[in-house]
């Protein structure tokens, strides 16, 4: 314990990033897969803003600032694509899509 | 004109195929002139190639007509082609049987005549090239753009199971090249290593030293490309369903020229090249030669399918022209070189018959026919005459190139010759049994009975491959002595190299056979001298296994 | 070009017929043919004209060089010396005749089937006189396996008979199981020699010791004999022989009997030199000749078929000639040949005749009485009869008795036994024919005839050969007769001309004449046995078969298995079909074709290709659909990579 | 303990707590609700991090915009829960072992990303309250350097969200007749 | 200063400004009115093009982020004839399907300039901003058949997929500035320059995520699962074009990333990219062999050819980076060739994409069938082709290198590869129709890029030392 050092951050990045990948492949639902995505890239962020602070340098909110429209433009893409899918099927269940196979 | 004699060779068939796609009419309308047209390019090419002949200068072991262009600099890749004595005859060879093979398909092809035409000559043009080939660049985008007009050939116009056979072809050679090309890649960085520069050239990788471990393996991947192709025991099975399915003009081009690439570039490349390995490796490929020699006799003889029967009996012929190359002396080459003109003479012109017969009939089995002599006495006759021509009967082509090879297999290794020798006895048993059973006894089948003889295209067809038979059968000198001079040279190569690198024992160790006596003169020592140190080191290669 | 235009004459008689003969009526064809023969034989006559000239006798004409590679060079040359003249005017001399017989013979034969008949007839003769004549093995090669073709053709001239066709692809196989040691022979000589000129390999072979252990020249000189055993029809490649009477019988008379059959007969007297330098292999020839002599004599006995007598009959003559060879009577064995070429010819001319009168019979249970009818062929047949019977003054008689005596002479008694046995059988088998044929009844009605045109001509007048037919059998018959006095041996007063004539050809120098006085009386008394057997022979035929008939059916009664292995030949063909020909075959088909090619090559072949679909349905499986599951192996492709890195940095940080 | 360090730990803890919520949580407005929440610890941590511009972009941007967003998705489609359709409960990849399987793979990534992490501790055991902020809370440095050494990022992602907005309505929007 | 400052932005300001002329005009379009907004992409893309020319050899360089060396240029002017291509076949078949013609031109043109930027930049961060611009686009343009349940199944799996493994490639990123603080290129190069000696374990697991970043875009396997699906669903277009030009861009980047910043680390690298080459060439090959669908079986081509131009990665040398491009270069014509025949024969209502689709178009359209067939014989590496060269010139990098294992392996499944190319020669030469169906006519512009294609397959096949050339050229001055 004691001092809270780079690592500290560093691994609680790496926690959060695993909950995210898991959550992508357990979930059983577009939105929440979609959530566990961002959960994923809220992790990097994390990362990101601890280096920079280590680093005593601005970069690392820059990038998260980047990171974040990122996130944005992909949320936007994403929804406009599960929207789309549910039309199609009325499911979110992304086991209702496997029409494309083998 | 000399000096561009090749390139004229290989780009007039070229061009001719490009020709004929652009020549005007629709479908089938437009059939008659593709067919004169593809024809007369055919000709023009046999032409050049008699030119070539005419011009070349049998008493020189180099290339010859030598054009040499930077291709590809950066890897030190040219535009080399030339000629010496081994692939004169293969050029002339390709030239002669390409007009016959057209002429061959002028009635049977009936549909897509225009593409017909295109593959053929295309096919023509990537044949010379291989054979002309002098970097093994240039050598192996023409062995490998040689097998796309086939597959088409095979594929399109051939019989029942064409589609299997093709690929088939296709994909058993390309398997077998592919690992060629990665040798080639080896022996081009290995120049690199040595001299600073890439170079895929022939000549200059001939002068390169290759340390043991990479002769074995650029000789195996070599082998194994050629004994695919010629094909070698146990290689050999995309043969039968080739030839079968193809149609007669694939089948003529097939057995009668591309098999001999394989054996053309176990002459030309995997022997000089890796003269070590080849050492080593001779007395397996010689085995398995011999094998194929009775292997496909043996199976010859019980084949239901006219087409099969010679296919096999391809195999059989072939495993001649590999035992003459493994026997290393002038003798064995020049057999091989020698057989392999006139295995596409004979071979090419049974399938010539054996197409005429299907055509008439549309079933090659023997037992769908009996009697035909009666019905068809000329075609019999000319049947015959290749017939025997194939089981090597002297006065007639098979003959030369199979004793020849014998009897330098026989200086190597008598086994070999004498095993070898039995395919003279099975080849007569397996061609007679199936002339007897077409073409003797009564006509049984009724199908048979108003069979049409030879027609005057036919006759056109047929009447230069029997008279090359009997022609080289007759004086076949003209044929051999252009090959001595580039024979001996490669010989020579292969078996200085071994007298360098691995033969420790003493020039006079005792020959089982014996020498030849002091009497048989001066003009015989040095082959002797070749003949002795080679067999020794035959015999340290094998009890090194 | 005189040596080259003896068998380029035929060989132009044949491009004739054979391009020509349809357009050409059967006077014609028959005359070209005939004409290309007769003009070959003058041409024959006027180079052993001058070759007897010639210094040492011998004619020598290069005509091109055939093949030239590394140390091989064989010229196209022909080379005629005394041994060769005697061949080669039997070949063109007998071979006219022959022809002049069959354009009687044949002449029942459409236009084009007869122009046929006489374009193969010619084209055999060409051959045959380039084998004569070649300098060199592959030139005498060139001859050995044409003249196999020109058989192989004939035999099967009448191609819709399925026997024939049979016959004939088995004469080319067996014979090419022959030329299979040929060839290795000459490699041999040629790895010894460097040369297969026959002329240099002699002189070389000169040079060498005799071996009295086996060794190389002994393997050479063997693996020829066994070329000679498949052309010569002896033991154990005789079977295709007899089988060979489905061709028209002026074709075995001229192959069968005079020429072709007797080209191993000369092959071995070519190689005189390196033969004798070879004694082991010289004694196997001799035992080999002498068994066929007395096996085929055996089977001979007891044939119904006239012509199969015969061909048995030719056989066994074959054996007396191969054991003059072995013993080293070359000049004995040639001689035979010569004298055989006449006898037999006639023998197998006159059944020929016996069989065109019968319009095709050829079973001797159904002749009988035909001396009557046919007096020519009567009269002839049995001078034939006489003369291989062996019964002075006629042919046989000489040189059936100077082999019986070189080979006593030189010790070899068991062999000599064999031989005088087998002039027993001679004599016996032979009159027998005579018998049965030309003597007692006829006996058409014995059987229903299995010939089918010969069904309604028996009870028609018979016709004795026609003039064309009729003057080659007087010709024969009378060269039957005289042939014999060139080689009168010194013991009755004569000088054995053609044995000193031929002896250069051999290069041997008479040891045995310094010998020969001593035994003046032995050779007498043998002589005297010969002659005592034969007469016996014709006697036992005449008690068995004209005076008791009956007595021969209880003789073969009695002995019923013997009698029935016999008439089976030994069962020889049936035992080389069942070990050879069928085993081959079924190899062939079920386990190499079958087994290997489609099963275990392609089998490996396509099972790669079945490995690759299989891979492929497996590994597409993998591909779900599902991105969940997508995401995992993306997941996993992570964590290996990651995985591989926590195991590579433990590997490095270890150190 | 410093109370940095607590904090830290309270932080991490929601983070992490939300976080593992929104992927066990089968209700989907609960999961984007929690998800928020792991938000809020985030931008506590980037508090403590010294760096308020993102801890309040984290809010702004990513709670109040994105979020909402996913809000008003799921509200439109109106699935408020996750469903477990017989077809989808037998899945096979519904089957204990398979899950399982997942989670582990995830426990393997966390422990392969711990393993890096530490290795660096070891030698790097800095604590981040004694390396001095600099210029890191200013906001008007970080304004300066988007607009110069990251101008071209900036430019980059405004044809990113050009690209978004017109895929996201083209995806979403009516279909044309 | 400023004009040679951002002299290097022009490709990437053409394009985009193409792709904004697009909206625009769009937006001003009357409802059914025909426009050829087409025409305005090509101009973009052809001044892009134009740009790559004149820059080459400046070396210019812009904001820091951007270098326009040969290298990039080499990729960039590959990226834009891709395009180029896409456009040219495009007309017809969104006209055709009915696809919203504004969109799908100006995302076409985002994604390419998304991905001239991937391959010009040498920044972490911009490439990441890179990837996710062409990745958005590209995501987009296969959903884009909204009334097509499967366009849309493949647009989410890519979509998800995507952002999945983009998380990870910024996650390698966030940790190589963890370590290095910095995302440049050039810094990171530096700072791996010194510490490349002392592997952390930091440095791999940033490595491995960056790696496997790449390896999805590229799809290599085990990060290829979304390709066939993605392939299969998207409008057959977009497939070629993300097929050539994204796997374009990603290897720019790849080797950028890789062959610079990470050059140290080759050692470590070097074998988990070798295990990758050969997995993905051999799982490209036999998957593809059970294939019925062409779009399907192309994907598996795709992947198996990744796997090729990884093995010029692997090998790492002057040849390697060269071949890369050259295969990139004949890669895109040859594929964007044959997908482009694949979509000019299919209509809205029947796709021509089935294998037994191809039954006998020999005999109803022979020049489109020889066409195909000299693209698939290209893919298959068959002389004279400009595929052979492409194939000789990767594998004489491995062999170079000492990767004979690679080389052979590569060849053997690229003989197995050939089978299923053949497999629709076979239908197209070797099989009668099946039923006569109406194929639709190909307008004069598609035939035109496809016989343009052609030749210049041939000359790439028989000529190809000035490209060889080039491409030598373009890496010689760089790494």
């Amino acid at each position: 314990m004691g001092d809270i050092t780079l690592n500290h951050y560093l691994v609680l990045s790496a926690i959060l990033f695993s909950i995210g990948t898991a959550g992508v492949f357990l979930r059983r639902n577009l939105i929440t897969i979609l959530l566990s995505i961002e959960i994923m890239l809220n992790a990097v962020n994390l990362t990101f803003v601890a280096a920079g602070r280590f680093f005593a340098a601005v970069d690392g909110q820059v990038i998260v600032f980047f990171v974040m429209t990122v996130a944005a433009a992909e949320a936007a893409v994403g929804l406009a694509l599960v929207i789309a899918l549910f039309r199609h099927r009325e499911s979110l269940n992304p086991e209702a899509f496997t029409s494309l196979k083998w | 004109m000399t000096e561009y004699l090749l390139t004229l060779l290989i780009a007039v068939p070229l061009a001719g195929s490009v020709l004929v796609l652009l020549l005007p009419g629709r479908g089938e309308q437009a059939a008659p002139l593709i067919r004169k047209v593809g024809l007369g390019v055919s000709l023009v090419a046999f032409a050049l190639a008699l030119v070539l002949w005419a011009r070349f200068d049998p008493a020189s072991a180099d290339f010859q007509f030598v054009e040499r262009y930077a291709w590809i600099p950066a890897f030190g890749i040219d535009y080399h082609v030339g000629v010496d004595g081994i692939s004169l005859w293969l050029v002339v060879l390709t030239g002669f049987l390409t007009p016959i093979a057209l002429l061959s398909s002028w009635e049977s092809v009936e549909k897509k005549t225009r593409e017909f035409t295109f593959f053929v000559l295309a096919l023509e043009a990537a044949m010379i090239g291989v054979f002309v080939a002098l970097d093994l660049f240039l050598f192996y985008v023409f062995w490998d753009a040689m097998l796309i007009p086939m597959y088409f050939l095979i594929g399109v116009w051939g019989y029942d199971r064409r589609i299997y056979a093709a690929v088939k072809f296709i994909l058993y050679t390309m398997a077998g090249s592919v690992l060629m090309l990665v040798a080639i890649l080896g022996l081009a960085f290995l120049h690199q290593q040595a001299s600073g520069e890439y170079s895929f050239d022939y000549v200059r990788l001939l002068a390169l030293d290759i340390a043991p471990v990479w002769q074995y393996w650029g000789f195996l991947a070599f082998a194994v490309a050629f004994a695919i192709k010629v094909p070698i025991f146990p290689f050999h099975t995309w043969l039968p369903d080739a030839h079968v399915e193809a149609p007669t003009a694939g089948s003529v081009i097939l057995a009668g020229v591309l098999l001999k690439m394989g054996t053309y570039g176990l002459i030309r490349f995997a022997y000089p090249l890796f003269p070590e390995a080849a050492l080593y490796f001779t007395p397996l490929i010689a085995a398995l030669a011999v094998v194929g020699i009775v292997y496909g006799a043996l199976v010859a003889m019980v084949q239901p399918d006219m087409k099969k029967l010679v296919a096999y009996s391809s195999v059989s012929h072939l495993g001649f022209v590999v035992l003459g190359i493994c026997a290393l002396n002038a003798n064995g080459m020049q057999g091989a070189v020698y057989q392999m003109v006139a295995h596409g003479v004979s071979t090419g012109g049974l399938f010539l018959i054996v197409g005429m017969l299907s055509d008439r009939r549309h079933t090659r089995l023997i037992a769908e026919f009996g009697g035909l002599k009666r019905v068809m006495p000329r075609l019999t006759a000319a049947f015959l005459i290749i017939t025997l021509s194939s089981i090597g009967l002297p006065s007639l082509n098979g003959f030369i190139g199979e004793f020849l090879v014998l009897l330098g297999a026989f200086l190597w290794e008598w086994r070999f010759a004498a095993v070898a020798a039995t395919g003279v006895i099975l080849s007569a048993v397996y061609m007679l049994w199936m002339v007897q059973r077409v073409f003797y006894g009564e006509v049984t089948n009724e199908h048979n009975r108003a069979l049409p003889d030879l027609t005057p295209r036919e006759w056109v067809v047929i009447t230069p491959v029997v008279a090359m038979a009997i022609l080289m059968g007759v004086l076949p000198n003209i044929f051999l002595a252009p090959t001595a001079a580039a024979v001996d040279k490669t010989v020579q190569r292969v078996v200085q190299a071994q007298n360098v690198t691995v033969d420790r024992t003493p020039a006079d160790a005792p020959d089982a056979i014996g020498p030849a006596t002091a009497a048989a003169g001066p003009a015989t020592a040095a082959p002797e001298q070749v003949r002795r140190v080679l067999r020794a080191s035959k015999d340290a290669a094998w009890s090194a296994q | 070009m005189l040596l080259a235009l003896i068998p380029l004459l035929p060989f132009a008689g044949f491009l004739v017929n054979a391009f020509l003969g349809r357009r050409l009526s059967r006077g014609v064809s028959g005359a070209v043919a005939c004409a290309a023969m007769l003009a070959s034989f003058a041409v024959s006559g006027l180079a052993v004209l001058r070759m007897l000239d010639a210094p040492e006798r011998v004619l020598r004409e290069t005509v091109y060089t055939w093949i030239a590679s590394g140390d091989l060079v064989v010229e196209a040359a022909f080379y005629l010396d005394p041994l060769a003249s005697v061949m080669i005017l039997v070949i063109t001399g007998i071979g006219s005749l022959i022809h002049i017989y069959s354009t009687a013979y044949m002449h029942e034969e459409p236009p084009g089937e007869f122009a046929r008949y006489f374009s193969y007839l010619n084209l055999f003769a060409a051959f045959m006189l380039v084998l004569v004549l070649g300098a060199s093995f592959p030139l005498m090669f060139v001859g050995w396996e044409g003249v196999g073709l020109c058989s192989y053709l004939l035999i099967g001239f009448w191609y819709n008979r399925r026997s024939a066709n049979d016959a004939g692809k088995k004469a080319f196989v067996v014979n090419r199981v022959g030329d299979f040691a040929f060839i290795l022979g000459m490699l041999l000589i040629f790895s010894q020699f460097a040369t297969l000129d026959f002329q240099a390999v002699a002189a070389q072979a000169a040079t060498r010791p005799v071996e009295t252990d086996w060794g190389v020249l002994s393997t050479a000189a063997l693996l020829l004999f066994i070329g000679a055993t498949g052309k010569s029809a002896q033991i154990p490649l005789y079977t295709w022989l007899p089988d060979a009477m489905e061709g028209p019988t002026p074709v075995s008379a001229l192959i069968h009997a005079a020429t072709m059959v007797t080209a191993g007969v000369y092959m071995i007297g070519r190689n005189a030199v390196l033969f004798s330098h070879a004694p082991e292999t010289l004694q196997i020839v001799a035992v080999i000749g002498a068994t066929t002599a007395l096996f085929a004599g055996t089977i001979g006995l007891v044939q119904n078929d006239i012509k199969r007598v015969l061909a048995y009959s030719t056989v066994s003559q074959l054996g007396y000639m191969f054991l003059a060879m072995g013993v080293g009577a070359f000049g004995a064995g040639i001689f035979h040949l010569y004298t055989h070429a006449f006898f037999k010819a006639l023998l197998f001319l006159g059944s020929g005749a016996v069989i065109h009168a019968l319009h095709g019979e050829q079973d001797l249970r159904r002749m009988g009485g035909l001396r009557r009818e046919l007096p020519i062929t009567y009269w002839t047949f049995l001078v034939g009869a006489t003369a291989i019977a062996g019964i002075p003054p006629l042919a046989g008689f000489f040189s059936k008795d100077e082999i019986l005596w070189k080979t006593f002479e030189g010790g070899h008694t068991v062999l000599w036994v064999m031989g005088v046995v087998t002039a027993l059988l001679t004599a016996t088998y032979m009159f027998r024919l005579v018998f049965l044929a030309f003597h007692g009844e006829r006996r058409e009605a014995a059987q229903a005839p299995d010939h089918g045109h010969a069904a309604g001509a028996h009870h028609g007048h018979l016709h004795d050969a026609p003039p064309a037919m009729a003057l080659a059998l007087i010709v024969l018959a009378i060269g039957s007769v005289v042939a014999g006095f060139v080689g009168v041996p010194p013991v009755l007063g004569g000088g054995n001309a053609i044995e000193h004539y031929l002896e250069p050809s051999f290069g041997v120098h008479a040891p045995a004449h310094a010998a020969a006085a001593a035994g003046h009386g032995t050779e007498l008394a043998l002589m005297a046995l010969s002659v005592g057997v034969g007469v016996l022979g014709i006697g036992l035929a005449w008690h068995f078969f004209l005076r008791a008939p009956q007595a021969a059916g209880r003789v073969a009664e009695s002995a019923a298995p013997l009698h029935r292995l016999l008439l089976h030949k030994y069962y020889v063909d049936e035992l080389y079909d069942a070990v050879i020909v069928r085993p081959l075959v079924a190899l062939s088909r079920g386990v190499l074709w079958k087994g290997v090619d489609a099963g275990v090559i392609d089998g490996a072949v396509n099972g790669a290709g079945g490995i690759v679909q299989i891979g492929a349905a497996w590994l597409r499986r993998l591909q779900t659909g599902s991105v969940r599951v997508y995401a995992a192996s993306l997941m996993l492709g992570v964590v290996l990579v990651l995985g591989y890195y926590v195991w590579r940095y433990g590997q490095t940080a270890a150190f | 303990m410093a109370f940095d360090a607590i904090l830290f730990y309270v932080f991490a803890a929601l983070a992490v707590g939300a976080s593992l919520a929104v992927i066990g949580q089968r209700n989907p407005i609960y999961s984007v609700l929690l998800l928020i929440g792991s938000f809020m610890g985030l931008s506590g941590l980037y508090v403590l991090l010294a760096s308020p511009f993102a801890a309040v972009i984290q809010i702004i941007v990513y709670a109040g915009a994105i979020m909402v967003l996913f809000l008003f998705t799921v509200m439109l489609l109106n699935v408020p829960r996750e469903d477990a359709a017989e077809w989808d409960r037998t899945h096979p990849l519904n089957r204990p072992g398979v899950r399982r399987l997942g989670g582990a793979l995830a426990v393997l990534l966390v422990l392969q990303l711990g393993w890096a992490v530490w290795h660096v501790s070891t030698r790097q055991p800095v604590a981040l309250a004694a390396v001095a902020p600099g210029e890191v809370s200013s906001v008007a440095q970080i304004g300066r350097s988007i607009f110069t050494d990251y101008a071209f990022a900036f430019e980059a992602t405004s044809l990113l969200l050009l690209a978004a907005m017109v895929g996201a309505v083209v995806l979403a929007g009516r279909v044309r007749e | 200063m400023l004009d040679s400052s951002f002299a290097a932005l022009v490709p990437i300001l053409c394009v985009t400004l193409a792709a904004v002329a697009v909206l625009f005009a769009e937006a001003f379009r009357r409802e059914g009115e025909q426009m050829p907004i087409g025409g305005l992409g090509v101009i973009g893309l052809g001044f892009a093009l134009a740009g790559c020319v004149v820059l080459w050899n400046r070396n210019a360089s812009s904001l820091g982020v951007i270098e326009a060396d040969n290298f990039g240029l080499f990729v960039s002017a590959v990226i834009c004839v891709a395009g180029l291509l896409t456009i040219a076949f495009s007309g017809q078949v969104i006209r055709r399907d009915g696809l919203p013609s504004g969109e799908y031109y100006a995302l076409t043109l985002f994604a390419t300039a998304g991905m001239i930027i991937m391959a010009v930049a040498s920044d972490l961060l911009t490439i990441f901003l890179a990837l996710e611009i062409l990745s958005i686009s590209v995501y987009v343009l296969t959903g884009l058949r909204r009334d097509s349940p499967s366009a849309s199944e493949a647009a989410f799996k890519y979509f998800l997929l995507g952002a999945f493994s983009s998380a990870f490639f910024l996650y390698g990123v966030a940790l190589t500035y963890v370590l290095t603080g910095s995302t440049q290129l050039a810094d990171i190069a530096a700072w791996m320059g010194n510490e490349g000696l002392n592997v952390t374990p930091m440095m791999l697991i940033a490595l491995g995520l960056l790696l496997v970043g790449f390896a999805f875009k590229i799809s290599a396997v085990p990060f290829h699962m979304w390709t066939p699906d993605a392939y299969e669903g998207a409008p057959t277009l977009v497939t070629g074009f993300m097929s050539t030009g994204v796997k374009a861009a990603a290897f720019a980047a790849f080797i950028r990333v890789f062959l610079s910043a990470y050059e140290p680390l080759r050692a470590d690298w070097t074998p988990v990219l070798w295990g990758i080459a050969m997995l993905t060439m051999i799982v490209g090959t036999v998957v593809g062999v059970a294939q019925g669908n062409l779009k399907r079986m192309l994907a598996y081509s795709s992947i198996a050819h990744a796997g090729y131009l990884l093995v010029g990665l692997v090998a790492a040398n002057e040849i390697g980076r060269a071949s890369i491009l050259f295969y990139l270069l004949v890669y895109a014509v040859t594929n964007l060739g044959a997908f482009g025949i694949i979509a000019l024969l299919s209509t809205a209502d029947r796709p021509h994409e089935e294998l037994r689709d191809f039954a006998g178009l020999w005999h109803t359209r022979p020049a489109l069938a020889a066409l195909m067939a000299v693209f698939l014989l290209s893919l298959g590496g068959l002389p004279p082709t400009a595929g052979f060269v492409a194939k000789w010139y990767v594998f004489s990098a491995a062999v170079r290198a000492g990767f004979y294992d690679l080389a052979i392996v590569g060849m053997l499944t690229s003989v197995i590869s050939v089978f299923f190319y053949l497999r629709v020669v076979v239908m197209m030469y070797m099989a009668e129709p099946a039923d006569p169906q109406v194929r639709p006519a190909v307008g004069a512009v598609p035939l035109a890029a496809l016989v343009v294609s052609t030749a210049a397959l041939f000359y790439l096949g028989i000529l190809p030392t000035r490209m060889i050339d080039l491409a030598a050229a373009s890496v010689g001055t760089i790494f």
